[in-house]
C-alpha cells in the first residue's frame, strides 16, 4: 500500500455563520476520510497546560467524504491567450527577451518562451539547456534540432537573448549580448568576461504546432498519465519584454531591439510589453502584449513584478518613478499560491454556530501525524454581539505558512540556540514542498519569498503543531491558548481576522468595546492599521498580546485576499533581503519594510515594539514602580509581590521569545506607563538589528538593559486605552496552573475593564493628576 | 577567452577552513568531561566561556554537519543530521532513540564532540 | 592677556601648480603670525615610525600675517532679498507657517519669521517663547506688546501657526492648530492632547520699521559691538510654506491656509513656495515666493530641504514622487557650512611646486597645540607626469570633519573598548563649537548632520592628529603614512583629490597606470564612482588601500564643491539614520544610504566590501593558498613563511581598524583570488549591521569566520587590475621600522608591477589556465 | 486637558534602574583584586568572563559617568569625568598624571570601580 497521507485547504480562512466554505483535499493511500466539524479549543500538548482539547460540532457535513490524489502546478510562469493560434508559426519567425537567470546550470532544461510540447517533442522554444547554454529547438513529433550557445550564461547578467529560424533554408541564428550596465547586474564591467555568442546552424528539421500547445513564457507544456497536461521546464530567473516576430529579423534589427526598442510593427505577431499596466497603486498578474493581436498572458502562480528590468539605471529606485526600468518579472519553479485542486466538499456554517475557532478534521488510516489534517477556519458572528472581540492574525499566519527555517535556515541554530525537534509532518512537507513556502523561505534560486497564500495545506496552521526550531506553538497553535482562556473566563467573545480588518476597515472592530489581539500581530497592512489607531482614538480599547507586533508593511490585492505579499528591506530582523530597487508592493505601490521605517512605529499605536528576541529561555515579568501609581493599580490587583507570569507554556515563564519595549522618541505616548517589565535574559536574547546603528559586543539580554519586555497601559480619547504584554510568551503563559497564574490575572483585571461601557478604572484619578503623567 | 567556466571555486572556502583549524585546536585544548558533563546538565541558558565558545562552534558549522531531534510518533527522540541540500530529509544517526528532548538534544552533541575529536 | 588660538581654512582643498588660494584665519591674542609653507611628510608622531616629518617650502608668503579674530555665523535660516521693503508692514498683516518644532522648550527664544530688530526692539516677529509657547511681538524701539499661546508647543509633531494683528484696533490674534496625520509627526491620534489654542489680545503698542532690518525666517536680527550685525535667536525644527499677507485673515481665511490652501492672491505679500524647485536631480538653496512681489528667500547654511512637509501622507517617501509633499524646510541653530571670514592672504602656488600635500602653517604665541594651525591642501600637477597617482578622498575628510564622537556618542566606548584619550585642542573644538559639526555628529536637536564643508576649519584634517576616541590616527593624518611610503620608495607621483574627481570624471585618472587610494575613501559620488570603474575596465590598475571603502552614497552640487551631502539611512555602520521619507540627497537627487543598497557593493569594483570593525587591537595577515598561485606569487615575492604585516602604528599591525572582506555574492569578480587574510581578532571585532538579517550571539571576532580583511587581487580588461588591502590599518603599517616591513614589501611589488606600462606580472600563465581561477 | 505638561518623565529610567541594580550586585559579588590587576597588566583584547561584564558595565554607563583620558602639553595623561552635556568640557577627576595612556586608562577604570563599590 502506498504511504497514507492527507492534506487540505479551504476557499477562506474566515467565514460568516450562514455563509459557505469549500473544502480542497488531497489524499494518497485512502479514497474516504473520516470528516468531522470541529471547535478548536486548546492547541498544544505542553504538560504545563490543559494539554489539546477539541469539542465535536455536529454538522450535517461530518462523516465519510470521498477523497482522491490531486496534483499541483509548481512556479511561476506566463500563460498567453491565443484562442486563434495565431502564435502557431509554421513559417519564418524570430523570438527574443532580455534574460535575468538565476541558476543558469541548474542541470534541468530551462524554457524561456515558446509554444513547446514536452511530451510529444513537437513546436519550437528559446530555453536554457541543462549545461546552461542558450538553446533553442524544433520538434516535429518525432525528431528535434537543436542550436546551442558556445558558453554558459552567467548568473545574476542581464542578457538579451533571441533566435530567428528560417523553415525555408533551415537556419537557425542565436543571438547573444550581456546588456549589464554600472547596476543591473551582479558583476561589473571590472569583470574580463565576453557575454556574447552568436551562432547559426542549419536544421533539418522543421516545428510541427500541434493546436493544443500553449504560449508559455518561463515554461513549457507537459503531460503525466495521472495528472494530465501540465508546465514543466520552468524558468528560474527574470525576463523582460519578450516579444515574436514573423520574418527572420537582421542582426541590426536585433541589435536595436537589445536597447528595448520594438521592432518594426509590421513583423510584430507579438510583443509583451512588461511595463504596461503600472500605476502608483501597483500592477496586476496580466502581461500586457501591445502586438496587433492583443495576446495578453496571464501569471500563474505570482510571478514577482515591480523588478528591476535590464534597463534599470539604478537611479530610479520605485517603479513608480520610472516603470518603463520595471519590466523585470520575476518567475520561481518551486513558487505557488494557489493549488487549484478540485473542489471536495461546500459546506454551510450553520447559522448558530458561536463565533469562533473552526477545523473541518479529516482522518484516514491511524488517524494520527500525516494522515491526521485539520483544515482550520474562523466562524465570524452574522452580526457582532459581544463586547469583546478576538482579532485572528491571519496575516502572520499566512507569513510563517510552511516555513522550513529548520531545514534551510544556517542561521536557525546560532538563533534558538538548540537543534530543532522536527516531526514526520516536518519531513514530509519538507521532503515534497508542493505546498509552497513561507515568507521565512528562499526559493531554490535564493530569492525571498514575498507570497504567502491560503490556497494550498498551510501545515503550521493547525493545532497540535510546534515551531520546530523553537519547540514551542507559534502563530496559530499559539493563539489558541488565548482562546482557550477566553473561553476558561466565560467571556463573551466575536472572532475577526486579519482579513475582515483589511477589507473592511474600522466597521469590522466598531462595534467591539475591546480588541485582543494573538500573540504575534507581525504583519499588517495600512489598512489594518488605520482602522485599529481609529479604533483607539475613537474611544476603542486595544490589548496587544505579542510581541514583534505591526511591524511587517504588507499588502492584499482586492481580487485575492487570499494573497499576501511582503518585501523585507535593509532593516529588521529579516529572513532575507529585497534586492535594490525592487522595495514596493507590487499590490499596492507602496513600499514594503517595517513600518518603523514608514513614519509609524508600533509605538505610536501600542506604546511598545520590537527591541529583542531570544529562545531556549524566559524570565518573570517585575513590576515597575508605575504599578502602583493610584490610576492603574487596579490592573495588578490580586497579584501579590513583585512577580508577574513565572509560569508558562513557552519555556516556563511570560516574559520571552519576541520583546517589545516602550520608547519615547519612537512614539510611545508621553502618559505611557510601565506597569511591569522583565529583564536580566540570557545572552540567547540579542537586539533587534534595527535598533542597531553601530554594532559593538555586548548587545545582548544580560548585558543590555533595553533587551525587554515592557506591560505597559495608556489612556486614549472618547475612554478609550491600549494595554500591551510586551512578549510573545504571555499568550502561552495563560493556560498554565489551570488558567490560575498571575499573568492570568492581570490579564482579567485588563479585559474585565476594557469590556465595560463608560469610563475605565482610574480615570477618576486623571482629573486632579496630570494628564500627560 | 578560451574557458568561460564561471562557476568558479569559492576562495572564502580558504578563509573558513583557516579559521576552522584554529578554532577546532583550542576547542580540543578546552574539551573534557567536566564540560560535557556540564552541557547534560544543563543544555540551556548561560554557560562557561569554553562551553559557550563550543556550543557557538556545534551552532554554526554547515548545513550538513547540523544535527536536529526528530519526534517520532512512538513518543520518543532520535538524533538526525540534516541534509544540507534542499528537499533532502534528514538522515538517522545512530539506532538509540530518547524518552526527552533534552536527552535527545545532549545526544545530538555528542555527535558534534564525536566530529570534532574525529573519535 | 586673553588666551591664544589659531584657526584657519582655505577656499580651496586642491590647487594646481599656478593658482591661486585663498586663506581665512581667525585667531585670538595675537595680531600677527608665523607662517610658513610645508609640505606634509608624516603626521604620527608614534615611535614605531618616522614620526612626524614635514618640509619647510621657499615661497614669498612665509613669515609674518596679520590676523585678527573673526566671527561665525552660526545656525541656517533663510533671508529675504526685499530691497523695496515691501515686508516692513506698518498696517494690518496676517503671517503664518507651518511649523515642526524640534526643542520648543529650548530655554531661548527662537524666531519662526519676522522682521525683527533684537537689539533695538523693532519690528514684528512671530517666535517660539523659551517656555515653548507659541508668541507674537511688535516692538516700537522702546515698548514691546507680546501675545502667547495658552499650551506649550509638542515637539516634532506639526502644527500650523500664524497670528494677525490689526494696528488700528491693536488687536492681536494668535492662531495655532495641530496638523499631525498618521505619519508626519511623533505621535498618533491616540494621544489625547489638544494642540490648539487661539488667543486675541490688544495691544498697547505697534510695530516700527527700520529700513535695514531684513526679514528672516528660523531666525532675527541681532547686533555685538564688536561683531555687528549678526541672526540671532534660531530655530530647531522644520518650517513649510509661510507666508504674510497686508490684513487680518479670518478664522475661516485661516483653517484654509492651514490644509496648504493659498489665501486670497490680493492679500497676498508673499508666500513662500517652500514645494517650488524641485526637479529629480534634487533642489537648490533657494526658496521661491510666488507671491506678486518675488520676494525669493536665501538659505544661509544649508537649511536641509528635501524634507517631508506638513501634508507628507507617509506613502510617497521621494520628493521626486510628490514635490508637494516636501515644503518641509529643516533649520539648525548649531549648523555652519561657510564661516564666512575676511580673507587673510591670497598666494599663488609656484608652478615648479612638486604635486603633494602641503600647509600653510601659522604659529602665534608658543606655536604649540591651539596656538599652531595647519591649513592644508593638495597641490595637483598642472599638467599629470607621474604613472602613479595619489588619489586623496577628501569626501571622507569632510564626513568626519570636526567630529566628537568622544564626548557626545554614547556608544563610542563600547565600541573602542577604551576610553578616549582627548586634547587640549579637542576640548577647546568642543566647548566652542563655532566650526561646525562632522556627519557623525548630531545637531543639539538629535537630527542627524547632513551637509560638511571645508569652508570652515576642519581640526581633524591636519598633521599631528590622533582621533580621541581611538587614539590613533584617522582619514588624513593617516593617509600621509601613505603618501611617506610613496616618498621613501622614491616613486614619481602625482596627487589628485575626490574633489577633482567629481568634477572631472574619468579624465582626471585616466592619465595614470595605477592609482592608488587612502586609508579610509569610505564617501564617494556616483561620478568618483563611475570614473575609477571605467579606469578599471579601461586598463587601469587600482590599489584600494583601506578598508570599509566606496560605502556611502554622497553628493556634491556643482556650484559649491566645499560642501558634501549624505544621508544614512536604514541600514549600514552609522552614527544616525534619516528619518522616513527623507533618504534622498537634495543635492542629486539620488537616493543616499549605502552604495552596497543602490546594487553597487563595493565589491564590484574592488573585489571586497566592509565586513567588520574594531579597536585596540589589530591583527597581520596569513598568506591563503592563493597566494602560492603561479599566476600572483610575484605579488608576496620576498615575504618569507606565512605572515604578512606583523608591525604597525595603528594597534600593532596592518590587520585592523576596519575590514573588508571577498564576497562573490556581492558581485566579487569570479575570479579574484584572496592573497592572504587577517582573521581571529579579538571580540571587539563585530560584525557590520548591513550583513544581519537575523542578529545572533556570537556575531564577534574569535568566533565568526567572516570578521577579517582579505588581501585580493584581480585582472581586468585591457592589462586592469585591481589589488586591495582589506583593512584601514595597512596604510599605518608602511612606515614601521622605518619602512622595513612585510606589509610595505607586498605593496612595493605591487605598486612597481602596476606603475609599469604593458601586460601585468602573472598573465603569461592565463593563457594556458582557467580565464576565471 | 488641565494641565499640558507634556514633557513627562521618561519611565524607561526605572527598568534601567531596576538592570543596573541587579548588575552592579552581580559585579560586587565578582570583583577582586585580582579583576582589577587583570585590567592593569592587559588592559586590552580578551579577558575573563567577569572582568568582560565590569567593563561592559562601565563602558556603558550614561555620558556623565564616563571617563576619558586628557593628552597635556607637558606629554602626561590625566583623567577627566565628560559632562554628558554639549558644549561643557570634561572636568579634572584628581591631581594625578600618568606618564602613559595605559595607565591613564587604567586609572580611569579605577574610577569606575570607585563609583561602583562606593568607596
Amino acid at each position: 500500500m502506498a504511504q497514507q497521507k492527507i492534506f487540505g485547504y479551504a476557499n477562506r480562512i474566515s467565514v460568516k455563520q450562514g455563509e459557505d466554505i469549500t473544502f480542497y483535499v488531497n489524499c494518497d493511500g485512502a479514497s474516504e476520510a473520516q470528516v468531522q466539524l470541529v471547535r478548536l479549543i486548546h492547541g498544544d500538548a505542553h504538560e504545563a497546560g490543559p494539554g489539546f482539547q477539541e469539542e465535536e460540532v455536529a454538522h450535517p457535513a461530518n462523516g465519510s467524504w470521498k477523497v482522491k490524489k490531486q496534483f499541483t502546478q509548481l512556479g511561476s510562469f506566463l500563460q498567453v491567450a491565443d484562442p486563434d493560434n495565431r502564435l502557431a508559426v509554421d513559417g519564418a519567425f524570430t523570438m527574443f527577451c532580455h534574460i535575468w537567470p538565476t541558476i543558469p546550470k541548474k542541470g534541468e532544461r530551462q524554457t524561456l518562451m515558446g509554444r513547446w510540447d514536452t511530451k510529444n517533442n513537437t513546436g519550437f522554444a528559446l530555453a536554457i539547456n541543462p549545461e546552461g547554454r542558450l538553446e533553442f529547438q524544433v520538434g516535429d513529433g518525432k525528431e528535434v534540432d537543436y542550436v546551442t550557445a558556445e558558453l554558459p550564461l552567467v548568473a545574476r547578467m542581464w542578457y538579451f537573448v533571441g533566435v530567428s529560424f528560417d523553415p525555408a533554408s533551415g537556419q537557425a541564428t542565436l543571438y547573444q549580448e550581456g546588456v549589464a550596465n554600472r547596476y543591473n547586474s551582479l558583476l561589473g564591467k571590472v569583470v574580463p568576461h565576453d557575454y556574447a555568442s552568436h551562432v547559426r546552424q542549419t536544421f533539418r528539421f522543421r516545428q510541427k504546432n500541434a493546436p493544443s500547445t500553449p504560449f508559455l513564457i518561463a515554461g513549457s507544456r507537459d503531460h503525466h498519465l495521472l495528472r494530465g497536461d501540465f508546465v514543466s521546464d520552468l524558468f528560474a530567473g527574470k525576463i523582460d519584454r519578450p516579444a515574436i516576430c514573423d520574418r527572420v529579423l537582421s542582426r541590426e534589427e536585433l541589435d536595436a531591439c537589445k536597447t528595448g526598442a520594438k521592432p518594426n510593427a509590421a513583423a510584430i505577431l507579438a510583443w509583451w510589453d512588461t511595463t504596461a499596466g503600472y500605476s502608483d497603486r501597483g500592477v496586476g498578474q496580466t502581461v500586457f502584449d501591445s502586438g496587433p493581436h492583443g495576446l495578453d498572458a496571464e501569471g500563474v502562480n505570482h510571478p514577482v513584478r515591480a523588478m528591476t528590468g535590464f534597463n534599470w539605471n539604478g537611479r530610479d529606485d520605485c517603479f513608480r518613478l520610472a516603470p518603463e526600468q520595471y519590466g523585470g518579472i520575476e518567475f520561481h519553479p518551486d513558487a505557488v499560491t494557489d493549488c487549484r485542486w478540485e473542489e471536495t466538499a461546500r459546506i454551510t456554517v450553520p447559522q448558530d454556530l458561536k463565533s469562533g475557532i473552526y477545523a473541518m478534521r479529516l482522518r484516514i488510516g491511524p488517524g494520527t501525524g500525516i494522515t491526521e489534517e485539520y483544515i482550520v477556519f474562523i466562524v465570524r458572528p452574522a452580526k457582532p454581539s459581544a463586547k469583546l472581540c478576538y482579532l485572528i492574525p491571519t496575516a502572520s499566519y499566512l507569513a510563517y505558512g510552511n516555513e522550513s527555517l529548520s531545514f534551510d535556515a544556517h542561521i536557525i541554530q546560532p538563533m534558538t540556540g538548540q537543534p530543532p525537534v522536527v516531526t514526520e509532518l516536518d519531513v514530509e512537507t519538507y521532503e515534497h514542498r508542493e505546498y509552497g513556502l513561507s515568507t521565512y523561505d528562499h526559493f531554490e534560486d535564493g530569492a525571498g519569498v514575498c507570497f504567502s497564500s491560503y490556497l494550498r495545506p498551510v501545515i503550521n496552521m493547525r493545532p497540535k503543531y510546534r515551531m520546530s526550531s523553537m519547540n514551542i506553538t507559534w502563530q496559530f497553535p499559539a493563539d489558541l491558548s488565548i482562546s482557550a482562556w477566553i473561553r476558561h473566563q466565560g467571556y463573551d467573545c466575536d472572532f475577526i481576522t486579519d482579513e475582515d480588518l483589511d477589507r473592511e476597515g474600522l466597521d469590522a472592530i466598531k462595534p467591539y468595546n475591546c480588541v485582543i489581539t494573538g500573540t504575534h500581530p507581525e504583519y499588517v497592512s495600512e489598512r489594518m492599521l488605520d482602522a485599529q489607531e481609529d479604533f483607539v482614538a475613537g474611544g476603542g480599547r486595544l490589548i496587544y498580546m505579542g510581541g514583534n507586533g505591526y511591524y511587517w508593511v504588507v499588502g492584499f490585492s482586492r481580487d485575492n485576499p487570499a494573497c499576501m505579499e511582503v518585501r523585507k528591506l535593509d532593516s529588521g530582523m529579516r529572513a532575507w533581503a529585497a534586492k535594490p530597487g525592487e522595495h514596493y508592493l507590487q499590490t499596492t505601490g507602496e513600499k514594503s519594510g517595517l513600518w518603523r521605517n514608514r513614519g509609524r512605529a508600533p509605538q505610536k499605536l501600542t506604546g511598545v515594539g520590537f527591541i529583542g528576541e531570544g529562545f531556549e529561555t524566559a524570565s518573570p515579568y517585575r513590576k515597575m514602580p508605575d504599578a502602583w501609581h493610584r490610576t492603574v493599580s487596579w490592573i495588578t490587583e490580586g497579584v501579590e509581590g513583585e512577580i508577574i507570569g513565572d509560569q508558562g507554556l513557552a519555556y516556563g515563564a511570560a516574559g520571552g521569545i519576541e520583546l517589545d519595549r516602550y520608547d519615547l522618541s519612537l512614539g510611545t505616548p508621553p502618559h505611557t506607563k510601565i506597569i511591569a517589565a522583565t529583564g536580566g535574559h540570557s545572552d540567547n536574547y540579542v537586539l533587534v538589528t534595527e535598533e542597531l546603528l553601530y554594532a559593538y559586543a555586548g548587545l545582548v539580554g544580560s548585558l543590555d538593559y533595553r533587551i525587554r519586555g515592557d506591560m505597559t497601559y495608556f489612556t486614549a480619547p472618547n475612554h478609550g486605552a491600549v494595554f500591551c504584554t510586551g512578549a510573545i510568551g504571555y499568550g502561552q503563559a495563560l493556560p498554565a496552573n489551570g488558567f490560575d497564574n498571575s499573568a492570568a490575572k492581570v490579564l482579567a483585571n485588563v479585559v474585565e475593564a476594557f469590556i465595560k461601557d463608560g469610563p475605565l478604572p482610574g480615570t477618576k484619578w486623571t482629573l486632579e493628576e496630570k494628564q500627560w503623567r | 577567452m578560451t574557458d568561460p567556466d564561471i562557476i568558479s571555486e569559492d576562495a572564502d572556502i580558504h578563509v573558513r577552513a583557516n579559521f576552522d583549524r584554529f578554532t577546532r585546536a583550542y576547542l580540543l585544548s578546552v574539551l573534557s568531561d567536566a564540560l560535557i558533563e556540564e552541557h547534560r546538565l544543563k543544555p540551556e541558558g548561560h554557560h562557561s566561556e569554553p562551553l559557550t565558545r563550543l556550543l557557538n562552534w556545534c551552532q554554526t558549522r554547515p548545513l550538513d554537519e547540523q544535527y536536529a531531534v526528530l519526534a517520532g510518533t512512538d513518543g520518543r527522540f532520535r538524533v538526525v543530521r540534516l541534509s544540507g541540500k534542499r528537499r533532502v530529509p534528514p538522515a538517522p544517526v545512530g539506532t538509540e532513540s530518547y524518552a526527552t528532548v533534552r536527552e535527545a538534544r545532549h545526544a545530538a552533541f555528542l555527535n558534534h564532540i564525536k566530529d570534532l575529536t574525529g573519535k
